[in-house]
């Protein structure tokens, strides 16, 4: 049932990631605090799949998306892609390495450039690291719009002239130009109808298997994490609380946020509706700036105990490929106690 | 919002400094001299004597220290005499006695104040002999441009591109692009000359004390009034119409009318009180120009208040007195800069300065 | 593959053009702003090519015979209401007390107005948009520019001016002549002194746009700042740019006239509008048309460029051209 | 499910269309539904199907210009509200229909406090003073689960969270006790935790109020939590009307069916792929004079291109809009 | 008659008096208003005549008043007078004044009234002697005229010298022995006086009250008085003469115009402006390239339509001339006739002269070089008109000329760096207008003395600007210098100005005159331009 990692390459590796945003406040702008936006996170992403990151809103996982691509001169922790620490490197070195690693927006209608064309906006990649010029690099232009499927006749139309669907499709084929081997999508599909959802899920899925490319899928549609992703990521306010294969998180939540999670998720169906029982959280999330003594999620968590309020839990793995991070699951037999 | 405002006014001192120097630099290095508009009666050597007796024999950045020392220490104290012996106040503050004047019969130890190459009198004296016609028709001029323009703008904005808007697009740019020293003319030859309804010169020594006083101070203001008010409603009411179109397509605003409010209380109560910041600001930072006076609406109707007695500082090179008013007005401005800041995070509650 | 059919036939696209044709089109519809852009047009046309049909010099002065016989004569349509007024056809629009042609003093003053305000504006805008861009870019840049952005606001303009004016005038008038001194320190002093609020909106509009998703994206795939500036960031401040200068222009054309008035502008000989104007505000009764002309001109350009500004402002505006 | 009863809300072949500089959109096209007392109707329907505009349609909340209801009858109580004059309308605003809007972060005014704008409807239809609106406003934002609500009446928008704001938005609808709440698209801005924090809230409301209340969203998990009966919107038409259950278990309309294909599930069997449904939603322009749906339709016939269907029971109390008869597989002769 | 029985009189001039103390400002506004106040010993009558005011008589040789060798006059004042405080006027006061003006610290205006005076002394309480250092023909410089008024030593007593800006109050409120005295003093703006109860004749002033307002522009203190009847008496209205005649119509109010010695003229730089030159030679070194010959200024002269100035831009307010002093009478040389315009002349002599259009561009060419000339003003209307139709002019006999205007700031400021002041001179022609205070041109007429030109080694300074020089002209001045005779001195006088317009020191163009106006309701102003416009004001009243 669990993915054994052991035989597969760790494409990248992010080790305590921290990223904060510092605010100055008071008669001197000194620095009273920081915005915990990304606070000490830990994974591994196997080389070929995709791991879902799943959070509500403002926890923090499009920070952690541009972290790991360096897009913020991150607070502490490393980021190693292909082996090679990219957290500390020079902006001119970044760049060599950019063409490794790509991203993919939520908004398919703000991360296109409303004055350029698809060529020019597919073209700039190119023209920023490789020396295609010409036919050589109309040529690659199709040959992308062909991989997303995109009609060749498009090619000097402007983002407004797309529907959204296909808006997403060119921000797609901008990732792949330079052939990247990881490519971070940042809700991709949040901005869609449902009905184009599906396509756009579907050609990221094809890509995948043509060009062998490995996915950090952040999103918050936990159904469409669980469609695309192999093992899936939860965070909650800048930390992840849990991480594990697909099967076993969707199966048997461990922690108790991603049960409330999953739980919250409307079933589409009226028979299942009516037979689930659910949790509902109540209150809202902390913010980051002033997150809770002890445990993030002690606020809000249904089985709260009172170590949670004086201690952050430690991540754990408590089956193998499964990791979590709750006070619950530390000693075994205390969690199984509470539990009860 | 207390630390926000010191801070803001510890950054104003150094700006304040700089600005100093650049209007003090500025007006050395210009050409021309105090005695230039003396007759050329008057020999050259006669010229050299009267522009050393100026104090212009000095370097440059003696007089700029002798400057600031003037206006930051011994103007001050002038003031603080004033006010707790002339002034209305008097009665309730202790008597003071900071200020040592120059002058007749005097010690040597003296406390000179800034005096202007024209009058060879402390500037200051003047400019507040000055501010008094400067508020009354400036002043009035500001408030009635607020009271009539907000009410075009509400209403240009809440029917756009109406025939209403239309005519009151085209009033207001003609009023924008209008010089008063040509629509003052006009209107003097208008209501003066031929309607002899109002005086064309403002009399400065008027003194409202009675019935019939007042309504002679209000009929010598109605001219420059209308003149300068043409002008200030038309750019106050650009901003509020500019505003008001911002915020009536916003969601609170169906909000409020599927409340079932009237169409009044929506427009007037909603929108209105999220429109009026932006111009509220516009309107506290275009309140240092009352200060400044209108220059050319105040030569035109001879009311001589702050902005004719700059211009004909600048005119006689008067340096003292261009510098003293140039800096005020610097003040004046940075600190309604920061009255706007402020109003803005009052009347926004979103707005929080720490 | 599941998405080659994803042409439907049932969306009818348009065949691809530029962009700016569709800010053309967008710009078509709203009729003020073609009014104003066909009104300024013609003003800048009949202004500058005018004086080739109406071949009059404007500074000249006929020789003494005809000079009295040919000064303050009346515009031709004065006859419609008083049969014995002094006109001739071939002044259209009369003479002045030196009998200089009114018509060309027109077209001559209009060239130096409108040639002010637009130099005036390009080169306010220039300040603003750079200021305005390095501080909402390079968040190094930021205070430092923008303290610079706040003295120039607190600093009083128009004493400094004023001032300014008396500096430098003497100085560039030797260098390029009375005209041309006036002109570039009119230009600059205006441009100088009105880049602020550019700035202001540009640096909000950069921060913005720094931080929307295009941006990332062009650093994300390693795009250096200064291509991000010239190829993402500047198209899409150009909005808020071009109303600015639409208001560039008529600030600095009344401008020019109000230091005219306080004899700080143009040497008196040298017709502009504002000039104009002013010199026939002392015979405003006897010969009302040598106001009334100059201030409809100068009236009527700063309505049609505001016009003009309103519609480009709808037509630059994506949200607005999409519905 | 009070059956039988008359409804409280009957619209009848609405049509609304907006007149844009590039053409009329017509936005809404002959859209008939009922709603009976007590009732949750769900609306589902992508985006820009004509939800908002069918329910702003009702009471009179478009911009007019561009908007024009051209045609149609919405009985309301017995009246029809579409002929009624701007003063009868503003009676029923806020009292007796009540409105949640989607974006809780807009939809309230950022200048009033939260208090003023919740005692603002309370004291225009119910006549109250300040100190009974006050008392009211508190006890329906503690109604809304809103703790401290006294305290908080003082608040601005801005220092509330989203789903708080769509709480209080929720008050305001509900202060006058409505016969009817239309909530449009209340939680898809809100996350999955606060979306179902909110759900319960109404069902709960609904409970203890029992209005009748017309829910719009595009997430059909939504709808099948809540909603009594279901109406389908597509290219502005209704194309098909059911029970919830009905729906979900047996959906007539090609449409309906491959929406419900699409929607990955967190539960239950994952599929391998998922079913997508091609091409584009369509552009609302002219007047429909075919199917709207037929350019993406599996089941299009040769009729679908020359005529637009209208909507014929399928079923007890479902109707669908469509020449394809799901039950057969063949054209339905209508 | 009873004093102040007329009310109020509004005075507009559109210069405000921005102090009333006549010695720390030499501006004609300050000096007119100060004059309301303070008076002279003896001052001008409208016709130029100098006659007594707080003296019984003038002091002439004839009568004794002036010592045989010129060097000293004696002045008797009348006895009674009173300072408007109460005090008696004496004889102190008048040698106060002296003092005062002559403290080298003080930056007297009028320094130049005391020039060459020894010393003043006060033999009793009515007596006054002022000594002078030579043999002074016109002794009539200290104390007469409007800017030689005497102040009282008791108000400025510590005034004097470097301390003398510090007196606020005095500075804004002299005591005088005037008809009126101050009230209130705003600067730039406003003076109040009243009726001086100690005046020292019965029955006047008319008026109990003046406001004298300051500020705006010619046209609308025109306006005030001829065309709303809001004030009574306009000063200076320099306007074109069809705006006058307009606002005539007005009804309310009548210019009046008078003349003094003010003449709108071209000066010749007699040296060579060109910019190759160093700092130390342009404007220094003579002659000019063409300038110096009789055929070419004389043409260029005879060029101008003088008539058609005047009537462009004076009117009523100018006349033609064609002399340098052209008032008063005396010393109004009639020699010379330059009333009509000769183009066909003025080529002739050109072309006799060998300056010829070689090369058929329009422009003669002197020297094969093409006759070209700078030609600088001051900014202001009507000399920029001027400069249109003289350009236009010296075009029809082929010389070029570029125009060039400078603000009069720069252009009068005297400012040693500045390359544009007119004493510099960095052209080849000049127009601006002079004059002389009082009614004896004799150190006017010095500015035509080689050593009076202005040069580096001057700074500058020095009034003979268009560097004219010939010794016949030098020593014909210095007889005028010895000369008492009044007959003889103008004969001198005409002789001088001759000799310098007919050498190509200047072309006179317009004899200025001074238009005020007054309301039809005002009686007894008599407009004097060799005096202060408000020399009378005590006479003044309201017609009824
Ligand atoms: N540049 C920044 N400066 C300060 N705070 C920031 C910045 N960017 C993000 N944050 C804060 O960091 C936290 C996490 O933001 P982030 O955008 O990563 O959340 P998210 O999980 O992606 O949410 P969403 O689902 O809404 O996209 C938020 O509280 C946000 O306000
Ligand atoms: N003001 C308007 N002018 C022109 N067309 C409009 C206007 N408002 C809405 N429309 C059009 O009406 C149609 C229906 O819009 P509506 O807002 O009802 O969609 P919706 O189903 O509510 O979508 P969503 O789920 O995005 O809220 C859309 O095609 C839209 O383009
Ligand atoms: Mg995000
Ligand atoms: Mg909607």
């Amino acid at each position: 049932m669990f993915d054994a990692p052991a035989d597969r390459k760790t494409l990248v590796e992010v080790r305590d990631l921290k990223m904060h945003f510092p605010i100055y406040a008071g008669l001197l702008r000194r620095h009273v605090g920081d915005v915990k936006a990304v606070d000490g996170v830990s994974f591994d992403i196997f080389d070929g799949e995709t791991l879902g990151l799943v959070g509500e809103s403002g926890c923090g996982k499009s920070t952690c998306g541009r972290a790991v691509l360096r897009l913020y001169d991150i607070t502490a922790g490393t980021i190693r892609i292909e082996g090679e620490d990219i957290s500390t490197m020079g902006q001119e070195t970044l760049r060599k390495k950019r063409p490794t690693m790509q991203m993919v927006f939520q908004d398919p209608q703000a991360s296109l450039n409303p004055r350029m064309t698809l060529a020019g906006i597919i073209g700039e990649p190119l023209d920023e690291h490789t020396g295609l010029k010409g036919s050589a690099r109309r040529d690659r232009i199709y040959e992308l719009m062909d991989a997303v499927g995109l009609n060749r006749d498009f090619a000097n139309r402007y983002p407004h002239e797309f529907s959204g669907g296909q808006r997403q499709r060119i921000g797609i084929a901008r990732a792949l130009a330079l052939h990247p081997k990881f490519i971070v999508c940042d809700e991709p599909i949040a901005a869609l109808d449902v009905s184009i959802q599906a396509q756009v899920v579907n050609l990221l899925e094809d890509l995948q298997d043509k060009f062998g490319l490995t996915y950090l899928f952040i999103s918050h549609d936990l159904s469409m994490v669980r469609h695309i992703a192999d093992r899936v990521a939860v965070m909650y306010l800048g930390k992840v609380v849990e991480v594990a294969a697909r099967e076993g998180l969707y199966a048997d939540p461990k922690h108790p946020y991603t049960q409330a999670l999953l739980s919250a998720v409307p079933e589409p169906d009226p028979v299942l509706h009516d037979t689930a029982e659910r949790v509902i959280l109540t209150g809202d999330v902390p913010s980051p700036s002033n997150p809770p003594q002890g445990c993030n999620f002690c606020t809000r968590c249904p089985q709260v105990f009172d170590i949670c309020r004086l201690k952050d839990p430690q991540s754990r793995e408590i089956e193998p490929g499964r990791h979590v991070a709750c006070h619950l699951h530390n000693e075994p037999q205390a969690a199984g106690e509470t539990a009860a | 919002m207390l630390n926000y405002t010191i801070r803001r006014l510890i950054i104003a001192v150094p700006t304040l400094l700089f600005i100093a120097l650049t209007i003090f630099l500025l007006l050395e290095l210009a050409p021309g001299d105090p005695v230039a508009n003396q007759p050329l009666t008057i020999p050259p050597e006669v010229r050299e004597l009267m522009r050393k007796a100026l104090g212009l024999g000095e370097p440059m950045h003696i007089r700029f220290w002798k400057w600031l020392v003037q206006f930051f220490w011994i103007e001050p104290q002038v003031f603080i005499d004033w006010l707790t012996t002339t002034s209305s106040l008097a009665p309730i503050l202790p008597d003071t006695d900071f200020f040592i004047a120059c002058g007749n019969n005097t010690a040597a130890e003296c406390d000179p104040r800034i005096l202007s190459w024209q009058f060879r009198s402390p500037v200051m004296d003047i400019v507040l002999q000055r501010i008094p016609q400067t508020l009354w028709v400036v002043g009035t001029a500001y408030l009635v441009a607020i009271v009539i323009a907000i009410p075009v703008g509400v209403y240009s904005a809440y029917r756009q591109y109406s025939w209403f808007d239309n005519a009151g697009t085209f009033v207001t740019m003609v009023g924008f692009s209008v010089p008063p020293f040509f629509s003052g003319v006009l209107v003097i030859v208008i209501f003066s000359v031929q309607l002899n309804w109002f005086p064309s010169i403002y009399d400065t020594m008027h003194e409202v004390n009675n019935w019939d006083s007042f309504m002679f101070q209000i009929k010598q203001m109605t001219m420059p009034v209308m003149v300068l008010a043409l002008q200030i409603t038309s750019q106050i009411s650009r901003f509020m119409r500019a505003s008001m179109l911002d915020n009536l397509n916003l969601d609170y605003v169906r909000t409020a009318r599927a409340k079932g409010m009237t169409e009044n209380v929506v427009i007037l109560a909603h929108v209105l009180r999220n429109s009026m910041i932006p111009v509220v600001t516009v309107i506290a930072l275009g309140i240092p120009q009352i200060f400044g006076g209108a220059i050319i609406t105040e030569q035109v109707f001879k009311v001589n208040g702050i902005g004719e007695m700059l211009i004909r500082a600048i005119e006689a090179n008067d340096i003292p007195t261009v510098q003293t008013l140039t800096f005020i007005f610097a003040v004046l401005i940075v600190i309604f800069n920061l009255v706007a800041d402020i109003l803005y995070g009052i009347l926004d509650p979103r707005i929080r300065y720490d | 593959m599941t998405d080659a059919t994803q042409l439907d036939p049932a969306n009818e696209y348009k065949p691809p053009r530029n962009q700016w044709l569709d800010v053309w089109d967008q710009f078509k519809k709203h009729r003020g702003a073609l009014i104003g852009a066909i009104v300024f047009l013609f003003i800048v046309l009949g202004v500058f090519l005018g004086p080739l049909i109406w071949a009059h010099d404007a500074q000249f002065v006929p020789p003494v015979v005809d000079m009295i016989k040919l000064r303050d004569t009346r515009p031709i349509y004065t006859v419609l209401w008083e049969s014995g007024a002094k006109v001739s056809w071939a002044h259209p629009l009369g003479t002045d007390n030196l009998a200089r042609d009114y018509l060309a003093r027109m077209m001559a003053g209009g060239q130096v107005s409108i040639t002010v305000g637009l130099a005036a504006m390009t080169l306010s805008l220039l300040l603003g948009t750079l200021i305005g861009v390095l501080a909402g870019y390079f968040k190094r840049l930021d205070g430092p520019l923008m303290r610079l952005t706040d003295l120039f606001l607190a600093l009083p303009l128009l004493p400094l001016l004023l001032v300014a004016v008396l500096l430098f005038r003497e100085l560039l008038a030797g260098a390029l002549g009375p005209e041309g001194g006036v002109f570039v320190l009119i230009v600059s002093l205006v441009g100088i002194t009105s880049w602020m609020q550019t700035a202001r909106i540009v640096r909000g509009d950069v921060l913005a746009l720094k931080e929307r998703e295009f941006v990332i994206a062009a650093r994300s795939m390693g795009t250096p700042s200064r291509r991000i500036v010239l190829r993402h960031i500047l198209p899409n401040v150009l909005s808020p740019i071009m109303v600015s200068a639409t208001l560039g222009i008529a600030t600095a054309i009344i401008t020019e006239s109000a230091l005219s008035f306080l004899g700080f502008g143009f040497p008196p000989d040298f017709p502009t509008w504002g000039r104009l104007l002013f010199d026939a505000v002392d015979r405003m009764t006897l010969y009302p048309e040598r106001v009334i002309w100059p201030g409809l001109a100068i009236s009527i350009t700063v309505l049609s460029v505001n016009y003009i500004g309103d519609g480009l402002r709808d037509a630059l505006d994506p949200r607005i051209r999409g519905r | 499910m009070p059956d039988g009863a008359l409804p409280v809300l009957d619209v009848k072949d609405l049509k609304t269309v907006f007149r844009t500089r590039q053409g009329e959109v017509h936005a809404v096209n002959s859209v008939s539904f009922d709603l009976k007392p007590g009732e949750l109707l769900g609306v589902v329907g992508e985006s820009g199907s004509g939800k908002s505009v069918t329910m702003m349609s009702l009471i009179g909340l478009l911009p007019s210009p561009p908007a024009e209801v051209q045609n149609g009858q919405v009985l309301f109580g017995g009246q029809d509200i579409l002929k009624a004059d701007d003063q009868t309308l503003r009676a029923i605003r806020g009292a007796r229909i009540g409105f949640v809007f989607q974006d809780p972060m807009t939809s309230l005014n950022p200048v009033f406090t939260v208090g003023f704008q919740l005692m603002e409807p309370l004291r225009k239809h119910m006549g109250m003073n300040k100190r009974n609106a006050r008392k009211r406003a508190q006890e329906l934002l503690e109604l809304v689960g809103i703790p401290d609500a006294g305290q908080r009446l003082r608040d601005y928008p801005h220092q509330f969270s989203g789903g708080m704001r769509q709480r209080v938005m929720i008050a305001i609808a509900l202060a006058c006790d409505p016969q009817v709440l239309i909530a449009d698209e209340p939680t898809t801005a809100l996350d999955v935790t606060i979306q179902a924090q909110i759900l319960e809230l109404v069902k709960d409301l609904r409970r203890k109020l029992g209005m009748a209340i017309v829910w719009i969203t595009h997430d059909l998990g939504v709808i099948a939590g809540i909603a009594d009966r279901v109406i389908v919107m597509y290219g502005g038409q209704i194309v098909e009307h059911a029970p919830v259950r009905e729906l979900f278990a047996n959906p007539q309309h090609p449409y309906t069916r491959a929406l419900l294909e699409t929607i990955p599930k967190v539960h239950g069997e994952r599929d391998e792929r998922l079913r997508v449904i091609q091409g584009q939603p369509p552009m609302l322009g002219a007047e429909p004079a075919a199917c709207p749906f037929r350019a993406r339709c599996t089941h299009r016939l040769g009729r679908c291109d020359r005529e637009n269907p209208v909507r014929v029971p399928v079923g007890p109390d479902h109707d669908a809009a469509c020449f394809w008869d799901a039950g057969t597989g063949g054209a339905r002769d209508v | 008659q009873e004093r102040g029985r007329d009310g109020e009189v509004k005075i507009i001039y559109w210069q405000a008096p921005s102090i009333l103390n006549p010695f720390l400002s030499g501006g004609t506004k300050d000096i007119d208003a100060s004059n309301m106040v303070i008076e002279p010993l003896a001052r001008f009558d409208q016709g130029g005549n100098l006659i007594p005011w707080l003296v019984t008589e003038v002091p002439t040789v004839g009568n004794g008043g002036v010592s045989e060798d010129l060097k000293s006059i004696t002045w008797n004042i009348t006895p009674g007078i009173m300072w408007s405080d109460g005090t008696p006027f004496t004889s102190a006061d008048v040698k106060f004044t002296y003092d005062y003006c002559t403290h080298p610290e003080g930056g007297c205006a009028q320094l130049t009234k005391f020039e060459g005076v020894t010393s003043v002394d006060t033999p009793d309480e009515h007596t006054v002697v002022v000594n002078f250092e030579a043999a002074t023909p016109n002794p009539y410089g200290p104390f007469v005229g409007l800017e030689s008024p005497i102040i009282q030593a008791a108000q400025f007593e510590n005034c004097i010298g470097a301390k003398a800006p510090g007196c606020t109050d005095a500075n804004f409120g002299p005591i005088g022995t005037g008809a009126f005295k101050v009230v209130e003093f705003r600067p730039n703006d406003v003076i109040v006086y009243e009726a001086n109860e100690n005046y020292r004749e019965d029955g006047k002033p008319a008026f109990a009250k003046v406001t004298f307002k300051g500020g705006g522009d010619a046209t609308a203190a025109g306006r005030a008085v001829m065309e709303t009847g809001e004030f009574d008496y306009a000063w200076n209205l320099q306007l074109a003469p069809d705006v006058i005649a307009n606002m005539e119509l007005g009804g309310k109010g009548t210019p009046i115009a008078g003349f003094g010695p003010l003449v709108e003229r071209i000066m010749l730089n007699q040296t060579n402006p060109d910019p190759a030159l160093g700092a130390d030679e342009r404007s220094v070194v003579r002659p000019h390239p063409f300038l110096g010959d009789p055929a070419v200024y004389k043409a260029m002269s005879m060029a101008i339509d003088r008539t058609l100035l005047v009537e462009v831009g004076y009117g009523k307010a100018g006349k033609v001339t064609c002399n340098w002093v052209p008032a008063p009478d005396i010393f109004n040389s009639t020699s010379m006739d330059c009333s009509t315009q000769d183009i066909a002349g003025a080529n002739a002599l050109l072309d006799a002269a060998g300056y010829m259009d070689t090369d058929g561009d329009g422009i003669r060419e002197a020297d094969g070089k093409p006759m070209k000339l700078l030609y600088q003003t001051s900014t202001n209307a009507v000399r920029q008109d001027f400069q249109a139709l003289i350009k236009s002019w010296w075009a029809e006999i082929g010389i070029d000329s570029e125009l060039r205007n400078i603000s009069a700031s720069v252009f009068f400021g005297g400012d040693p760096g500045s390359p544009d002041t007119f004493q510099k001179f960095y052209a080849d022609v000049e127009m601006y207008a002079n004059n002389f205070s009082g009614t004896d041109p004799q150190s006017y007429l010095g500015n035509g003395l080689c050593d009076k030109a202005p040069s580096p080694d001057s700074q500058w300074q020095g009034e003979n600007i268009s560097r004219f020089c010939m010794p016949e002209y030098d020593a014909l001045h210095a007889q005028l210098t010895t000369t008492a005779d009044i007959e003889e001195r103008g004969r001198i006088g005409r002789e001088l100005n001759d000799m310098l317009v007919q050498n190509g020191g200047m072309i006179p163009l317009v004899h200025r005159g001074r238009i005020s106006a007054h309301a039809n309701t005002l009686g007894g102003v008599v407009l004097n331009v060799w005096d202060s416009e408000l020399w009378n004001v005590a006479d003044w009243y309201r017609i009824k």
